[in-house]
């Protein structure tokens, strides 16, 4: 268990083998981090705002398809490849959490870090949200409320990792595994998201992180992901 | 003019003079060895500064109208209502503005490498025509800066790129190839308008001279309290050398820095360490063509074709023919080593340049960029021929556009997932500010040669007096005394 | 995961977390965020501290399997939902759906308050007060003869089936009819039929894929909205990386491949209505295998060629699939919507079951179970929806003048009956409909008057879990937030109007309040062993059991089915399915399929579920029909083509969305678009694939056959605009899924 | 004596007005006291004058150095006030830092010749000055400060060698 005081390395594994697409975590996000829908006319044009996209990839041939999701959030690079780039700081590694860190504030909207993510999961607000009342209420007041020209992307729910910091230093414990959940990887009926701290060896992304069927996201550009995906699968039936 | 100067004699015709009827064939026009007087020259200039018909009128009524509706009108509604009023989409998050703002840098080429470089090499022809480029240098500086504001989310927060020592205690950060451009962007702007001013004092001393009413007000002020003076002139000519030396330099890493923010990426297509001198080489291409164009066009509405003869396009389109060359060898380097390798996302780039959706806009940029330099420009007829110059320029600046769109906003299409692959299609809102963009360049240019000297009329004189026809065996040859 | 969250922290209602941004708090450590607040709210319920989040355990109400949530509420609005982690059922886990139900509270587009019509379907809403609506309502029961009062329900909480099958009992007339189009396209009246002609009890099966080693589904898209999705889905994970052996084995027979066919490891696109036979022979081949003799009049008629060639499944393909089943310990077989949405659905059913009995899984671990029974008497059974058959019969007697007041409660019939039922048309025939909606959804705007009830995070109630779950379970709800407009619960109206009436209704329904009939309903689980609550008082046993979230058993406890031996013994005849429509005429199977978004239409006001892509097409905000790419180029159309689909029943358009993963004979169109009211989110997209259905049903239980009607496609040369919104790339959609998986 | 009166003479050719400062010199007119005004550079050697001593490039120099320092502290200093770590790259990033520091270098000799040419020349001065417009029309004026007495002796240099508005101009507006 890390302590309180410890930096934490967070984590988060992706199970393809257990991913079923069912897009629970798609709007767990959108509720959790406020995030806007755009209506039919933006999605068509490419501007949906979902941080976390479950990609489909279509494999072989009728009738033997296959079809593949990927869930697809902020890899986190530990090398970010939006960072550098920023002119004003609103994108930055943190220290403490080893989190890609966006701050909305600080953005002015160039879209450098877009154009340079390779994953594609930095997204831009084109326009003002859309609420109207009094769909407003339930816009959660951790999180904030992002106007028009700045660029947002998946945090991992820091503001549920910030909380259980405090909540560990208050009680004067490490922080439990298990004890952060994002929104997506609470949601997510076959669990395939696990998350936690990699710091500590005992914990279940610690382990999981290890696996043989264990891959990173276009690892060959050099981002060092967080994000730890988790090939999918075969089971031998032939075997059998 | 006072009673004074009218009686005063003129100051005798230089002896080369004599040679006008005489004309031999190797005679060169452009270092314009047939001599007028200073003040004929001084007052030629200055008429053709100020005749402004009902065109010129009408001109500036179209271009300003032009302006508004881009910037007022296109760039005030997206500023209300969001950057989503453009075309630009996931995943291709730069469009038309930056296309644009890689353009107008470009076309700020013209006017350094004609003025600085010439300068050092002491190339002669290019005294009339270096204050028309250096112009062209600030003006299109002005319209290209202008696009990454325009092209900001929260354009009202640009200030934030700005060194300075200020309450949030954090500075800009210097990783990123935005602020070495804005950097490098300030030192260029700068550079070229102190370069374009310098060199004016002089001439803006002249005007003081021989203009009344509200033109001397503003010319005594800009002229400085210039006399003359030996020292000024020492002075002046010392800086121009220093700025001409300096120039340079910024003029190629002004480009190479634009073009880093692209090749600093990740993106596939853009990730090539080619870019930097492919993008100057472009840059000098469209620019000394944009010079021509623009000094065509001058050279027809202001009548001033004593001082821009077909002698100098010739020079000039045997420059640009170099840069084509050069430009062709840049771009076909970067094309063989990207289609050689077959990485699947640059074949894709690729076959949707070749045989896609973009082949119109690529071929296109290839006819114009390479086909028709190569074909008409090694005849020096063509290079004499004012409208073919003008429609060749023109072309030339058509593809360099659509080089720089197809760089900026097709090469985003294709990432390294080809689930977020997508398409992306100006809006009327880019066009208008695109427009607009092109109408501002015009109209200050447009204003500005009717408020400063089109030609720097006493480095004319310079070149002038260091001209001589000098006989050879049976023809009479220029010969040029260096004077530095 | 979710267990080790402290209970009392995470559920007491008024029991708090830390809520001021984080962002501020992180930055100092002996400043308590708890004790920092925000500012207070004009109007906060009195047991919110204003700033700090409440948790209020209750029920999800978006579809009507009964997952427990918790209501996240910070200054008296409802922030978030998450799934209750202690709720047997879905143990923290929550779908897309149940996290989108906020904007059920939120919409934009809720009746304020009870309205009337001046004329049906003029939209002409006028608000009256609701002692006016109740007496007009109570004025026009009392006129009617009770035998022509109806009512129709829906998705709706079990303490209102409760009162209103009282009220309706009390009044005189007939009990109420409730149906709706996702419990149909789930097949819940045939699985129930099916369980009844076997196992002899009409309850619905629970099938344990989280424990078995290989599972044959046979339609069941049961990841995605198939009876309890988040059970099914956390199952799934387990089998993937289950107990028993180290990853299980999915195959999905079906004729389009569904989000469930894409996570699964085979996937056999027989021919639509031969899932039956292919469950036959495959049980055949496995009988003999296993010399089962306990089977063996089942299968006497089988024959393995005949059922390939009839179901284009190799009869080698068959053979090995066999042996898969067999091989195993702990085989699994579900029979899911599609194969019962023909006319041989039951039988059909009936022959996947017996892969079960033969499997020998009845009441195994990974094997099939039936769904408890109600626990205490004080509940009444769980609302088993009706079969379409009695649905009709009720719009027979609305044509027939025989209904005069009709009360329609969570459900929108105008919509989500075929149109071919001829329910609109009937529905003129009454002179006067109430309905309960809190949206003007298609059926509200064909009614005289609209009493809008509470969404469910308003109200209080109780949901007996049928479908899924390993025990028992009453699962609670309660009122997250305060009501946000004048609105009233429908059981509370129920009251009332029995008060009003008097006489029979009153005496039906003695209770003064709805928490009242709560108690009396809920307080005796309080006596029953091996509950999850220990109160000493019945007072706190009920807080108990909605700060809990409900009631069940601790330990694991569900009917071991014991299978008829007169059906095994007996010949199992599935007969060939019959499809509405020439096959000459109109070339392609229909496959309509329930969204795992929208559901049957029921969450296309739901912004965020709109905007989320489905999973397969990753189209958003509108519907599309599904064409195997080698037909769509017969057809000479592609993707975002507008074409027309006729079936003999009607015609609508659509894009069309070229799905490699679908038989070419057949065409699938996903339901739950196509609203022509239901508010600014749902209205004008898409086309309502019920305006195609042919009202056939199901011979032996009179479930709607909803995958028997055959189509043609006729191109109309037109493209969509804006194109079919979808978040995948339409030219990277061609690159295959190795870039995708393992592209280092 | 005091060299209180300041003559003034316009040439048309840079001989004659070679010629004339030879003559000058020749009389007794310091270097100091004699200035030519011209419309064209001529350079210092055509005219036979003293060469001016030059400091700009030295302005210019420190102006460079001024400049590189801002660019150091620029990309090295303000995260060291500040520190923010970016893209698993260094606080102090080398390359950035060679590019940023030569912008900076650059502006900086930009920025600094501009001045030294104003503070050389003593501009911006709008001041009345002793001057000729005919200067500009191609007349080279010859300025110079002599003795009273000198005065005709002066003029009679200036008119033999093709000088012609010889006076003594007034202090005027440009």
């Amino acid at each position: 268990m890390s302590s309180p005081t410890e930096n934490h390395h967070w984590t988060m594994i992706i199970d393809l083998d257990r991913c079923t697409g069912c897009q629970a975590c798609v709007v767990a996000c959108h509720v959790e981090n406020n995030v806007t829908y755009v209506g039919e006319e933006e999605v068509a044009m490419g501007r949906f705002m979902h941080w976390l996209l479950i990609q489909r990839y279509w494999g072989g041939e009728y009738p033997n398809m296959q079809a593949r999701f990927s869930p697809i959030p902020c890899q986190q690079c530990k090398e970010a490849p939006c960072e550098p780039v920023c002119p004003v700081y609103a994108t930055y590694h943190s220290e403490q959490e080893m989190l890609n860190i966006q701050v909305y504030n600080r953005c002015i909207g160039v879209r450098f870090c877009a154009n340079n993510c390779p994953y594609k999961v930095r997204v831009f607000n084109w326009f003002n949200p859309q609420n109207p009342e009094p769909l407003d209420q339930m816009l959660n007041p951790d999180v904030t409320v992002r106007s028009r020209g700045v660029i947002e992307k998946c945090t991992f729910c820091i503001h549920r990792i910030r909380r259980a910091e405090e909540d560990a230093r208050y009680e004067g414990r490490p922080v439990r595994d298990g004890e952060v959940q994002p929104a997506c990887v609470q949601a997510c009926p076959p669990e395939a998201f696990v998350f936690g701290d990699r710091n500590d060896p005992e914990s279940r992304v610690a382990k999981m992180a290890e696996s043989r069927r264990g891959f990173r996201l276009l690892d060959d550009v050099g981002t060092v992901p967080e994000v730890v995906y988790l090939k999918r699968g075969v089971t031998d039936v032939e075997g059998i | 003019m006072s009673k004074e100067s009218r009686s005063a004699p003129r100051p005798a015709e230089p002896d080369q003079a004599l040679a006008l009827e005489m004309r031999p064939g190797i005679l060169s026009d452009q270092l314009l060895l047939d001599p007028r007087p200073v003040g004929d020259m001084n007052r030629y200039i200055m008429e053709a500064m100020q005749r402004t018909g009902k065109g010129f009128w009408i001109l500036v009524a179209i271009l300003a109208s032009l302006v508004l509706i881009g910037y007022g009108g296109a760039w005030g509604y997206q500023v209300r209502w969001g950057m989503g009023v453009a075309g630009i989409r996931r995943p291709v998050f730069w469009g038309l503005y930056i296309a644009n703002f890689v353009f107008w840098i470009g076309i700020s080429h013209s006017g350094t490498f004609i003025s600085a470089v010439l300068r050092v090499f002491k190339a002669e022809f290019r005294r009339p025509i270096t204050r028309g480029s250096e112009m062209m240098t600030t003006f299109s500086l002005i319209v290209a800066g202008l696009f990454p504001l325009i092209h900001l989310g929260r354009t009202w927060r640009f200030y934030w790129m700005i060194p300075y020592f200020n309450q949030r205690q954090l500075w800009p950060n210097f990783h990123s190839p935005l602020m070495w451009d804005m950097m490098a962007i300030f030192t260029y702007l700068t550079g070229s308008t102190l370069y374009l001013y310098l060199p004016l004092i002089p001439d803006m001393a002249m005007a003081r001279n021989i203009t009344t009413g509200w033109r001397k007000r503003v010319y005594g002020t800009l002229a400085l309290g210039w006399r003359g003076s030996e020292s000024e002139w020492h002075h002046l000519k010392t800086a121009i050398k220093i700025f001409a030396f300096v120039i340079m330099p910024v003029m190629f890493s002004v480009h190479t820095i634009v073009s880093w923010d692209f090749g600093m990426t990740l993106v596939e297509g853009w990730h090539s360490t080619i870019f930097g001198p492919y993008f100057v080489t472009g840059a000098i291409f469209s620019g000394v063509s944009a010079v021509i164009t623009v000094l065509l066009i001058v050279r027809k509405t202001m009548k001033l074709d004593y001082f821009l003869r077909p002698e100098h396009f010739d020079a000039l389109g045997k420059l640009i023919l170099v840069f084509s060359f050069a430009w062709t060898y840049f771009w076909f380097a970067e094309f063989i080593t990207e289609w050689y390798g077959g990485e699947p996302v640059i074949s894709a780039l690729i076959h949707m340049q070749a045989r896609g959706p973009v082949a119109v806009l690529w071929y296109t940029m290839l006819f114009f960029n390479i086909v028709v330099p190569w074909s008409t420009l090694w005849n020096r007829r063509i290079r004499r021929s004012t409208t073919a110059m003008l429609l060749i320029t023109i072309g030339i600046n058509i593809g360099m556009y659509l080089e720089r769109y197809i760089i900026v906003a097709t090469f985003l299409t294709k990432g390294r997932m080809p689930f977020n692959w997508g398409i992306y299609n100006p809006s009327i809102v880019e066009l208008l500010i695109s427009i607009g963009a092109l109408s501002l360049f015009a109209l200050l240019y447009v204003v500005a040669s009717r408020l400063i000297p089109l030609v720097p009329v006493w480095e004319v004189q310079e070149g002038q007096l260091s001209h001589s026809l000098r006989p050879i065996g049976r023809a009479l040859v220029p010969s040029v005394v260096d004077l530095e | 995961m979710g267990k080790k969250i402290s209970r009392r922290k995470f559920l007491k209602v008024g029991a708090t977390a830390g809520a001021t941004a984080a962002l501020v708090a992180g930055c100092s450590s002996d400043l308590r965020p708890y004790r920092r607040s925000l500012e207070p709210p004009l109007r906060s319920p009195e047991e919110a501290l204003p700033g700090e989040a409440v948790w209020y355990a209750s029920t999800c109400g978006q579809c009507p399997s009964g997952c427990g949530i918790v209501v996240r509420v910070i200054e008296g609005r409802a922030r978030k939902i998450e799934g209750n982690p202690e709720h047997p059922l879905n143990r923290g886990r929550l779908c897309a759906r149940g996290q989108a139900g906020l904007q059920a509270l939120y919409n934009p587009d809720r009746f304020p308050s009870p309205v009337r019509q001046s004329s049906r379907g003029s939209r002409d809403f006028q608000a009256v007060y609701w002692d006016d609506a109740l007496d007009l309502l109570a004025g026009k029961l009392k006129e009617a003869d009770p035998q022509s009062v109806a009512f129709l329900g829906g998705v709706m909480s079990d303490n209102l089936f409760d009162l209103a099958s009282r009220f309706m009992k009390g009044t005189g007339a007939a009990p109420p009819v409730v149906f709706d189009l996702l419990s149909a396209l789930e097949g819940r009246t045939t699985l129930a039929a099916a369980s009844k002609a076997l196992f002899g009890v009409p309850a619905l099966p629970v099938f344990d894929v989280g424990q078995a080693e290989v599972v044959f589904s046979f339609g069941a898209n049961f990841l995605e909205t198939w009876l309890s999705p988040v059970y099914y889905g956390r199952s799934f994970g387990n089998m993937r990386r289950g107990r028993l052996r180290g990853r299980g084995y999915l195959v999905q027979f079906e004729p389009r491949m569904s989000m469930t066919a894409a996570s699964a490891d085979e996937w056999v696109p027989v021919k639509p209505g031969t899932e039956g036979l292919v469950a036959q022979a495959i049980g055949k081949i496995v009988a003999e295998r296993r010399k089962a003799a306990n089977v063996a009049g089942l299968y006497k008629d089988v024959v393995v060629g005949d059922v390939a060639d009839a179901s284009g499944v190799s009869a080698e393909q068959l053979g090995k699939l066999a042996r898969i089943f067999d091989t195993v310990d702990h085989a699994l077989a579900i029979p899911g919507g599609a194969l019962a949405g023909r006319n041989n659905g039951l039988e059909a059913t009936l022959a996947v079951q017996a892969l079960n009995v033969v499997a020998g899984n009845l009441g195994q671990p990974g094997g099939l179970s039936l769904s408890p029974d109600v626990p205490s008497e004080s509940l009444v059974t769980a609302s088993v929806p009706a079969s379409y058959a009695d649905v009709q019969a009720l719009i027979e007697r609305m044509k027939a003048g025989q209904v005069q007041v009709l009360m329609v409660h969570g459900a929108n019939p105008v919509f989500e009956l075929p149109k071919a039922s001829g329910f609109r048309e009937a529905l003129g025939q009454v002179p006067f409909v109430v309905s309960f909606a809190p949206f003007a959804d298609e059926t509200a705007v064909q009614a005289d008057l609209v009493l809008p009830d509470h969404t469910y995070l308003e109200s209080w109630g109780y949901r007996l879990v049928a479908a899924g779950g390993d025990r028992p379970v009453v699962s609670a709800q309660q009122p997250a937030v305060q009501p946000l407009y004048d609105t009233r619960s429908t059981a509370e109206v129920l009251l009332n109007l029995a008060q009003r009436l008097g006489g029979s209704a009153a005496k039906a329904l003695p209770w003064k309040s709805v928490r009242e009939h709560l108690q009396s309903a809920i307080g005796p689980l309080q006596a029953l062993p091996g509950g999850n609550l220990h109160a000493a008082s019945t007072d706190a046993f009920i807080e108990e059991w909605q700060s809990h979230g409900g009631w069940w058993t601790t330990q694991e406890k569900s009917g071991a089915p014991g299978a008829s031996k007169e059906v095994l013994s007996s010949t199992l005849v599935v007969p060939n399915a019959d499809f509405a429509g020439d096959a000459q005429k109109f070339p392609f199977h229909l496959l309509p399929y329930p969204s795992i978004l929208l559901s049957d239409g029921r969450g296309a006001n739901q912004p965020f579920l709109q905007e989320a892509p489905d999973p397969m097409t990753t189209v958003a905000w509108n519907n599309w029909v599904e064409i195997n790419p080698k037909t769509a180029a017969k057809l000479k159309v592609t993707t975002g083509d507008i074409v027309k689909v006729t079936s003999p029943q009607g015609e609508i358009e659509l894009s069309v969305y070229v799905y490699p993963g679908i038989r070419p004979d057949t065409v699938a169109i996903p339901v739950g678009q196509g609203h022509s009211d239901y508010g600014r989110f749902a209205q004008g997209r898409g086309s309502n694939v019920m305006d195609l259905l042919a009202p056939l049903t199901e011979k032996a239980g009179g479930a709607l056959a909803w995958a028997a009607t055959r189509v043609k496609i006729t191109p109309t040369g037109r493209k969509a605009t804006p194109m079919l919104a979808r978040t995948e790339s339409a030219e990277g959609v061609e690159r295959g899924f190795r870039d995708a998986e393992n592209p280092g | 004596m005091a060299k209180d009166t300041v003559l003034m003479g316009l040439f048309n050719k840079a001989d004659h007005t070679a010629n004339t400062v030879e003559a000058l010199e020749k009389m007794g007119i310091a270097d100091d006291d004699v200035a030519i005004l011209s419309g064209i550079p001529y350079p210092a050697e055509i005219l036979g004058r003293p060469l001016v001593w030059e400091r700009i490039p030295v302005i210019a120099l420190s102006g460079a150095v001024i400049g590189f320092l801002i660019g150091i502290f620029l990309v090295a200093g303000t995260p060291q006030l500040y520190p923010v770590h970016v893209g698993g790259q260094g606080l102090l990033p080398i390359p950035p830092l060679a590019v940023i520091t030569y912008e900076l270098t650059m502006l900086g000799i930009i920025v600094s010749t501009f001045l030294g040419v104003l503070w050389e020349s003593f501009f911006p001065s709008y001041g009345p000055k002793r001057y000729d417009r005919l200067v500009t029309e191609g007349h080279i004026g010859i300025l110079l400060r002599c003795t009273p007495e000198q005065v005709s002796l002066v003029k009679e240099v200036l008119k033999e060698n093709g000088g012609h508005h010889i006076h003594t101009p007034e202090r005027r507006p440009l």
